[in-house]
């Protein structure tokens, strides 16, 4: 089962890049999303069997973030065939700065998507550290030349900037298995080969002082890639400047797998006895995080940047979730899920408003709502699903989060928190709503047509889902998400 | 035996002083390839038993990527691209020595700090594995052009790996395999990036690269 | 229980319904307003039947949120408040049916019922719901519904800030609730109402309440949104808003302070305090508007402000153990809520009746609308002489409650609550004076003398579904004035609910004060019997004399024309030359000149101080104070590498120094 | 309730326009004249009744309602005033503030009706009358409110019953305050000098004669009619307060409480033959002063 949802992508790559026909490649891009998800959707039925001597397995972290991904990936797909059927073949002048690019060949494009599920799948699936790491430096290769598919220098900086920091990030979480490493062949007792269940099992005997160093750089290592406040500046970059589903997946997916790495260590940590040593930072990083989020969003001007941002805010609660322990972990968590899926939405539709505008500065865009209705409608749920208000999903898990740090007396913690989300809520409110109410600016020979039914039943589904989640949270999902989370002590 | 190791680990701290302080593209890029040798021969060195087939490969590999593939790849870049064949620093070279010197100490404390991973091997491991790597991030940060900053990531890999190869002892090959798959891919994307960046802008500095950014003076 | 969910049911189905019908106008408005009232008539069973004297009827049901669980109850005090909210809904639905088709923007009014209906809806969840995140739910989307008939016009610039500020105001109180409700829940695995307790700093919670409830009912200073808000709305949806919507944020107050057990005694004097400075701040700010919207709804801050200072010294009276002052001051405020929505409701049911017939919200620009559109304007007096607290009508009696609390208190020698009660006296005193003022500019420049612009000229009366919505609120506002006495029995379970007072205690103070009200009641018959008489005697003195009809006396002009009349503005002017310091009203002046001088002007504005003065600035300063980090994203790519190593060295040296 | 309660109600009804008459007449012998006769002001309404009536085309029924509601107002309100100490015909506890509330029905129904007119003269009269009455409106509730505080009751007839000659004796200093509120109030509400002058009709400068310009025949009549009676009512709270005296025969006190009405209705003579009015921007000090009066009053009652 694994193996297939591994292979399946994989061979869809090698196909895609060997197919000839745009048409055939986009059915089989669609068609590997569907093949995918279903096999992802088999695994809450039957437990999938370890693969590889248990390196390879799914335990409840994995499974939460396979489907998620999985999911997107889908939604992304189906969303992809609109998104590619609007590029026009040949030179296309850029609207910002009027110069003439192509893109990069669709095979390219398809193979490099397919690899990068792939990558993230083998993230989602590795028990063990080392090919954690080896799915996570994939993804990293795997994305970069889809950031680059508009052939053109900002994508081009983007695509470097998001390169370079991230392997430095990579690098440093390497050094991460390094010393982990170490900790595990430490003096006492035998060498621990570096798979989850093994080191948890051996937690007691592994060198406190290697580990803790250890957490520090897979901290720093994967942060970078999640995108935690000061390492995210690759971020907004490559989320402005990637086609909208790319971004869509950046922000959804991959975020979730670098947190995954994170979640790795800090179980580890939490086996040790060392829980309390993680969770410190993560608190500081995660106040930090949205901090930074905020000072960027307020007066944001470009909403492909602001919802990259928004991004960084996100990536912050959860991990102050996380940093929290207890139903704070729980919290965490299902904002994982709430936002991927949301931010996911948001990203779609903000492709549906740049085709439409041909502009991503928020000043130009308006009227949406009577110019693209369907999209518009979408807009402001998403505006309203991603700053935490009712009857989202990700309400319930914001006010889990604060639950965690009130009941743990952190008062400082939760004002923050509450004010932060307060100036988050006023920036994006006042972007978003101004992009989607109003009358239409005729400048840019805007004029409403219908939209194609691909280009918004995707993230009209997640949008779906997330308010789903903010009116029932499925028994099998909470269970799963509270054992991921008691995972994390 | 563990003193052979120290010479190899002592001329590794001895070729970053260099790197850091060297003003040409060309020299830094040699300087690199000779810190690739020096690894090369750090992990026969470092192996317990010279019979084992394993260190050769290892060592093998090594030299050959990091002693010669990259520096071709990256010579051959600055020869393509007519780029001028200084540094360009944003810190002066006798600033960047200083700040070397002071980095040498800091990992000297850490690794005192960290107990000893491998009784049998050298103290000095650790200290040099933290120190290049250093070195290769202040590379980065501190150079202007995109070559340089590549040169970086190599020197920051190298003392990533002279820890792996020095410190942990007994670790599954993965551990290896997985420095080389990254320097390959990484290297190679890089490689890769850098050709469409001359392509764009017809030279390979990073000061162009700043039309990303939410800050306007 | 039933009957309510049934209710609910119908107004979120038939909201539903509606938008499915949205392409035809006729079923669209059908299926809306059809269910909004039929809904609204269901929910008003069981609150009728609780108030009068029923079980509380209650359900719980598991829901797969965390923290959460469908628990709603209809005790007392929600009926109360079920009440008008149910009641005022229904009239405004039938009224809108009217009001949307003319209003026709070309778009179909779907969108409008659908929010319409779910505002109600969620209006009704709020004041049953005994689960917090299930409060918080409804709370928000009532919110969010109201935000959308907000901004129903929002091509217009205004309304879409309005809108804004609407949104980022109630979102702004809601993290004071997050924060209200968790801590009340402290510890426990579940968020249910029956598991509040008292809590250890009950003040620090009380104050979290007045903060968060206290934004949406409107107090002073967070009310700002209220007078924007309110005008952009389509009548109809102001009436509701403004009639009942604030005032969940009061019932959301009196239930929390349920919850919060003995209070220390500051907590009255702070809703007193919070009293005098909404009511006499926004019965000023309306004094001085010229949208006839905008006054209204300042008018409302003003009404929430009595609201608070009866609650006030209900609580004052708690606390001091005074039976009297608790159950008159509690009783006034609550009664007072109920009265608030009959006419503030009327009032914008008759503003939008006005600003549909003459097209326009400006005051200055209406006039003699009483000839053109009768009833509107006879019911439009109704609402204002009960606004003003006039004996008889329903505004009196609320007010009458509190000052009888008040003067009780006050003349108790050695009472604790002497000194609060003062306070309210002479802030209800001024209140009701500057209320008058208010409300005879308000009806006089508008439905009297002549028209000032040719539109109020051409106004006429508005169809029966707006009429008979407005002539079943002025009778209402007639009737409770009138049944007072028998009416007030019916606040007595509520009253030991929110004073925790025994039973026959209350009933005693009830039964005393049903007197003095049956005492007004005969002085109502007494004063309609003088009125006939003196009618009569008019007739009679008048019959065969010469009644004739000339021009209004105008001192000699040659040419007497309506701009000549007292406009609303030159009407205010003593009062808000008088507080010119509180309200900064802005002129502009430029006089006549010359000998035969051309063009001369005057106008003058009021913008809402603390808007201005307090929050812009405010805004404004965090907008600047963000925007001096935004170096960090500099552009280097070097740079951000330096973060990354500053990083990873801050957090060894940090963790590992210690270790 | 026996006869006697009608009594004061009757008085009020029979007495208040003679008031006006000796007050008039005072101002005459003052200025060396000999004045109108007492009964003059009896003499006006009744001829003004006799008259037929002209009307704006602008009014409408509110113009026409206007007097009529006033008049009823202030006819209710006289049956709620006890004079010299005998209870009025209704009395509740709370019936003081059903008095005040009273003044404001005929002052809301005097407004709209000048108004009606849509000219700008009434419409001034209308905007000052307002803002001097809600600046007034506080100084009676709190004056009475110390009253009632004095007193322990809160309905006209007991509070006027218990202002007795002991009460003064122990706490003259408030009652003293509150009377001397209480008179500014009377001028303020009832129009006279120094806040406003009842003797022209034109000036711009007119607050409550400029509201009835439009009104003739039997509305005037009821106009000048009720504004006897308010004066009459105000008065008779003043003296209640004012002339303590309580023999146990109840003739002797209504005749010494009317002997105090006559005596106020000569001092109002002597005060508008004395004073000018003020300008009207320092009419309000005049209000907030009598306010200030009143909050003395009570925190003299609460220390």
């Amino acid at each position: 089962m694994i193996a297939a949802l591994l292979l399946i992508p994989v061979l869809g790559a090698v196909v895609a890049y060997a197919l000839r026909s745009n048409a055939h490649r986009r059915a089989m891009l669609v068609a590997v999303a569907f093949a995918h998800a279903a096999v992802a959707g088999g695994t809450w039925a039957s437990e999938p069997s370890p693969w590889w001597g248990g390196w390879l397995a799914l335990d409840a972290p994995g499974r939460l973030f396979l489907s998620v991904t999985s999911a997107l990936f889908l939604a992304a797909a189906l969303y992809g065939v609109a998104a590619l059927r609007r590029e026009l073949p040949g030179e296309r002048e850029d609207f910002e700065e009027g110069f003439l690019f192509d893109n990069a060949p669709e095979a390219t494009f398809t193979a490099c998507l397919l690899l990068f599920l792939a990558a993230m799948t083998l993230v989602t699936v590795s028990q063990s550290f080392v090919l954690l790491w080896v799915g996570i430096e994939a993804t990293t290769l795997a994305s970069a030349p889809l950031i680059y598919f508009h052939r053109h220098h900002r994508s081009l900086e983007a695509a470097w900037k998001y390169l370079l920091i991230c392997s430095v990030g990579i690098a440093l979480a390497l050094l991460g298995n390094f010393f982990l490493a170490v900790a595990a062949s430490g003096g006492r007792g035998a060498p621990v080969p570096l798979v989850l269940p093994d080191l948890l099992r051996a937690a007691g005997t592994l060198d406190v002082a290697w580990l803790k160093a250890a957490f520090l750089l897979f901290l720093v290592g994967y942060g970078t890639k999640m995108g935690l406040a000061p390492l995210h500046a690759w971020l907004p970059d490559a989320h402005s400047e990637a086609p909208s589903l790319v971004s869509a997946l950046l922000s959804g997916a991959l975020l979730n797998c670098a947190l995954l790495g994170i979640v790795r260590a800090q179980q580890v940590c939490a086996a040790a006895g060392q829980a309390a040593f993680g969770q410190e930072l993560l608190v500081g990083f995660g106040l930090l995080s949205m901090a930074v989020a905020a000072v960027f969003i307020a007066g944001q001007a470009d909403y492909k940047r602001m919802l990259a941002y928004s991004s960084v805010e996100h990536m912050g609660i959860l991990t102050l979730g996380i940093g929290l322990g207890g139903g704070g972990t729980f919290g965490g968590m299902l904002h994982a899920v709430n936002h991927s899926l949301t931010k996911a939405a948001l990203f779609l539709v903000a492709g549906n408003i740049l085709a439409e505008y041909r502009s991503k500065s928020t000043a130009d865009v308006r009227g949406v709502l009577r110019v693209l209705p369907v999209s518009g409608m979408l807009w402001v749920a998403g505006f309203l699903a991603i700053t935490g208000t009712p009857p989202f999903g990700s309400f319930l898990s914001e006010l889990t989060i604060l639950k965690a740090a009130l009941d743990q007396g952190r008062t400082g913690v939760a004002v923050a928190y509450l004010a932060l989300l307060g100036v988050i809520f006023v920036g994006m409110a006042t972007a978003v709503l101004g992009m989607a109410q109003g009358a239409p600016r005729d400048a840019r020979g805007v004029r409403g047509r219908r939209e194609p039914l691909l280009s918004v039943v995707p993230a009209g589904a997640l949008i779906a889902v997330v308010l789903l989640l903010g009116v029932y949270v499925p028994p099998v999902v909470h269970s799963v998400i509270a054992e991921a989370a008691r995972a994390l002590g | 035996m563990s003193d052979g190791v120290d010479a190899v680990l002592i001329c590794i701290v001895l070729t970053s002083f260099v790197l850091v302080g060297a003003s040409r593209l060309g020299t830094c890029i040699r300087v690199v390839a000779l810190q690739g040798v020096l690894l090369g021969v750090l992990t026969l060195a470092a192996a317990e038993s010279v019979l084992s087939l394993r260190a050769p490969l290892l060592a093998l590999t090594i030299v050959g990527l990091k002693g010669a593939a990259f520096p071709w790849l990256l010579s051959r870049a600055v020869r393509d691209a007519d780029v001028r064949r200084e540094i360009e620093p944003f810190v002066g070279y006798k600033v960047s020595l200083l700040l070397a010197t002071l980095a040498l100490a800091a990992s000297l404390w850490l690794g005192a700090r960290l107990p000893r991973p491998n009784p049998a091997m050298s103290a000095l491991v650790v200290p040099v594995a933290l120190f290049t790597i250093q070195v290769g991030l202040f590379i980065i940060i501190s150079r202007k052009k995109a070559l340089t900053q590549v040169l970086g990531y190599l020197v920051m890999e190298n003392g990533i790996y002279a820890f792996g190869v020095g410190a942990v002892e007994g670790t599954p090959m993965l551990l290896e395999l997985a420095v080389l798959l990254d320097l390959l891919v990484a290297v190679f994307v890089m490689g890769i990036t850098l050709f469409h960046i001359r392509r764009e802008f017809n030279h390979i500095d990073t000061d162009q690269l700043v039309a990303l950014r939410d800050w306007v003076r | 229980m039933a009957a309510l969910l049934l209710g609910i049911g119908l107004l979120v189905g038939g909201g539903f319904a509606a938008l499915l019908a949205r392409r035809s106008v006729r079923w669209t408005t059908f299926l809306g307003v059809g269910s909004a009232i039929a809904g609204c008539l269901a929910g008003l069973i069981p609150a009728g039947r609780v108030l009068l004297g029923g079980a509380a009827p209650s359900l719980r049901m598991a829901w797969d949120v965390p923290y959460g669980a469908f628990f709603v109850q209809v005790d007392a005090l929600s009926a109360l408040f079920l009440l008008p909210i149910f009641g005022l809904s229904a009239l405004a639905a039938l009224y809108g049916a009217e009001y949307m088709a003319a209003h026709g923007d070309g778009r179909a009014p779907a969108t409008t019922c659908f929010f319409f209906n779910l505002l109600v809806a969620s209006m009704a969840l709020v004041v049953v719901a005994r689960n917090a995140v299930l409060f918080l739910v409804a709370w928000e989307l009532m919110a969010l519904a109201s935000f959308f008939l907000v901004t129903h016009e929002d091509d217009d610039e205004r309304v879409r800030d309005a809108g804004w500020t609407y949104l980022i105001a109630t979102h702004l109180g809601t993290a004071w609730l997050l924060a209200l409700f968790i801590l009340l829940g402290r510890g426990a695995d579940s968020l249910d109402f029956d598991r509040f307790g008292p809590a250890s700093g009950a003040g620090l919670l009380f104050l979290l309440a007045v903060v968060g409830f206290g934004t949406k009912a409107g107090f002073v200073p967070f009310h700002v949104w209220l007078p924007e808000a309110h005008p952009a709305a389509p009548s109809h949806v102001s009436a509701v808003m403004s009639g009942v919507m604030i005032t969940t944020g009061l019932y959301g107050l009196v239930r929390t302070v349920t919850f919060l057990g003995p209070l220390p005694v500051w907590a009255g004097w702070v809703l007193i305090a919070v009293g005098v400075t909404s009511g006499a701040l926004g019965v000023l700010l309306a004094i001085a508007q010229h949208d006839l919207k905008r006054l209204l709804a300042y008018s409302s801050v003003e009404n929430v402000g009595i609201v608070a200072l009866g609650l006030g010294l209900g609580l004052v009276g708690v606390q001091a153990g005074s039976a009297p002052l608790a159950v008159l001051g509690f009783g006034g405020g609550l009664l007072h809520v109920v009265n608030h929505a009959l006419f503030k409701g009327l009032l914008f049911l008759g503003a939008g009746a006005v600003v549909r017939a003459a097209g326009t919200r400006d005051i200055d620009a209406l006039g003699g609308l009483l000839k053109r559109m009768p009833r509107t304007g006879l019911a439009f007096l109704v609402g204002a002489a009960a606004i003003s607290g006039l004996p008889f009508l329903n505004g009196f009696v609320g007010e009458l409650l509190i000052y009888m609390g008040a003067l009780g208190a006050a003349t108790s020698p050695g009472s604790a609550g002497t000194v609060p009660a003062l306070v309210v006296i002479a802030a209800l005193a001024l209140m009701g004076g500057l209320a008058v003022a208010c409300f005879t500019k308000a009806f006089g420049v508008i439905f009297l003398g002549e028209p000032r612009s040719e539109h109020a000229a051409r106004a006429r009366d508005p169809g029966l579904a707006m009429q008979i919505p407005m002539q079943i609120l002025a009778a209402a506002c007639l009737l409770v004035g009138v049944c007072s006495p028998v009416l007030i029995g019916l606040l007595a379970p509520v009253l030991v609910q929110v004073t925790g007072l025994p039973i026959d205690a209350v009933q005693a103070e009830v039964t005393r004060m049903a007197h003095t009200l049956g005492w007004l009641v005969a002085c109502a018959a007494g004063f309609l019997g003088l009125v006939a008489l003196t009618a009569g005697l008019r007739r009679s003195l008048l019959s065969g004399r010469s009644v004739t009809a000339a021009v209004t006396w105008d001192c000699g002009y040659a040419q007497p024309s309506p701009r000549m009349q007292y406009t609303g503005s030159s009407f205010a002017q003593p009062l808000t030359e008088l507080f010119e310091p509180l309200l900064g009203t802005r002129r502009r002046l430029s006089p006549p000149e010359g000998f035969f001088p051309s063009a001369a002007a005057f106008a003058s504005e009021t913008a809402d101080p603390f808007r201005e003065h307090l929050y812009r600035p405010a805004f404004a300063g965090i907008e600047r104070s963000l925007s001096a980090f935004r170096w960090l994203q500099h552009g280097r790519v070097q740079l951000y590498v330096l973060y990354i190593a500053l990083t990873l060295l801050a957090v060894l040296l940090w963790r590992l120094g210690e270790a | 309730m026996s006869a006697a309660a009608a009594v004061p109600a009757l008085l009020a009804l029979a007495l208040a326009p003679l008031l006006l008459g000796v007050t008039s007449r005072t101002k005459a012998v003052m200025a060396g004249r000999v004045g109108r006769p007492l009964l003059q002001p009896y003499f006006d309404v009744l001829k003004l009744m006799r008259k037929g009536a002209v009307y704006s085309r602008t009014t409408t029924w509110v113009f026409r309602a206007g007097p009529v509601v006033g008049l009823a107002s202030m006819i209710l309100a006289a049956a709620l005033v006890p004079f010299g100490g005998v209870p009025a015909l209704v009395a509740f506890p709370g019936d003081v503030l059903l008095f005040v509330y009273l003044l404001a029905v005929g002052r809301f129904f005097t407004v709209v009706a000048a108004l009606d007119t849509g000219s700008s003269f009434e419409g001034m009269g209308a905007s000052r009358e307002v803002t001097f009455a809600a600046l007034a409106e506080p100084a009676l509730l709190l004056g009475l409110a110390a009253v009632a505080r004095g007193t322990g009751s809160l309905s006209l007839s007991t509070m006027l019953a218990g202002a007795t000659g002991p009460v003064w004796a122990e706490s003259a200093p408030v009652l003293a305050l509150v009377a001397a509120a209480l008179v500014v109030v009377f001028l303020a509400e009832n129009g006279r000098i120094p806040v406003d002058d009842p003797a022209t009709h034109l000036e711009l400068t007119m607050i409550h004669e400029v509201m009835v310009l439009d009104h003739g025949g039997p509305d005037l009549a009821f106009i000048l009619y009720g504004a006897t009676l308010k004066l009459w009512l105000l008065g008779a709270l003043l003296v209640g307060l004012a002339v303590p005296i309580h023999t146990g025969n109840a003739w002797l006190d209504v005749a010494a409480a009317t002997a105090g009405m006559v005596a106020l209705a000569v001092l109002l003579g002597l005060v508008e033959s004395q004073m000018a009015r003020l300008r009207l921007v320092h009419v309000p000090n005049l209000m907030v002063g009598a306010t200030v009066l009143s909050v003395l009053a009570l925190l003299l009652t609460v220390r």
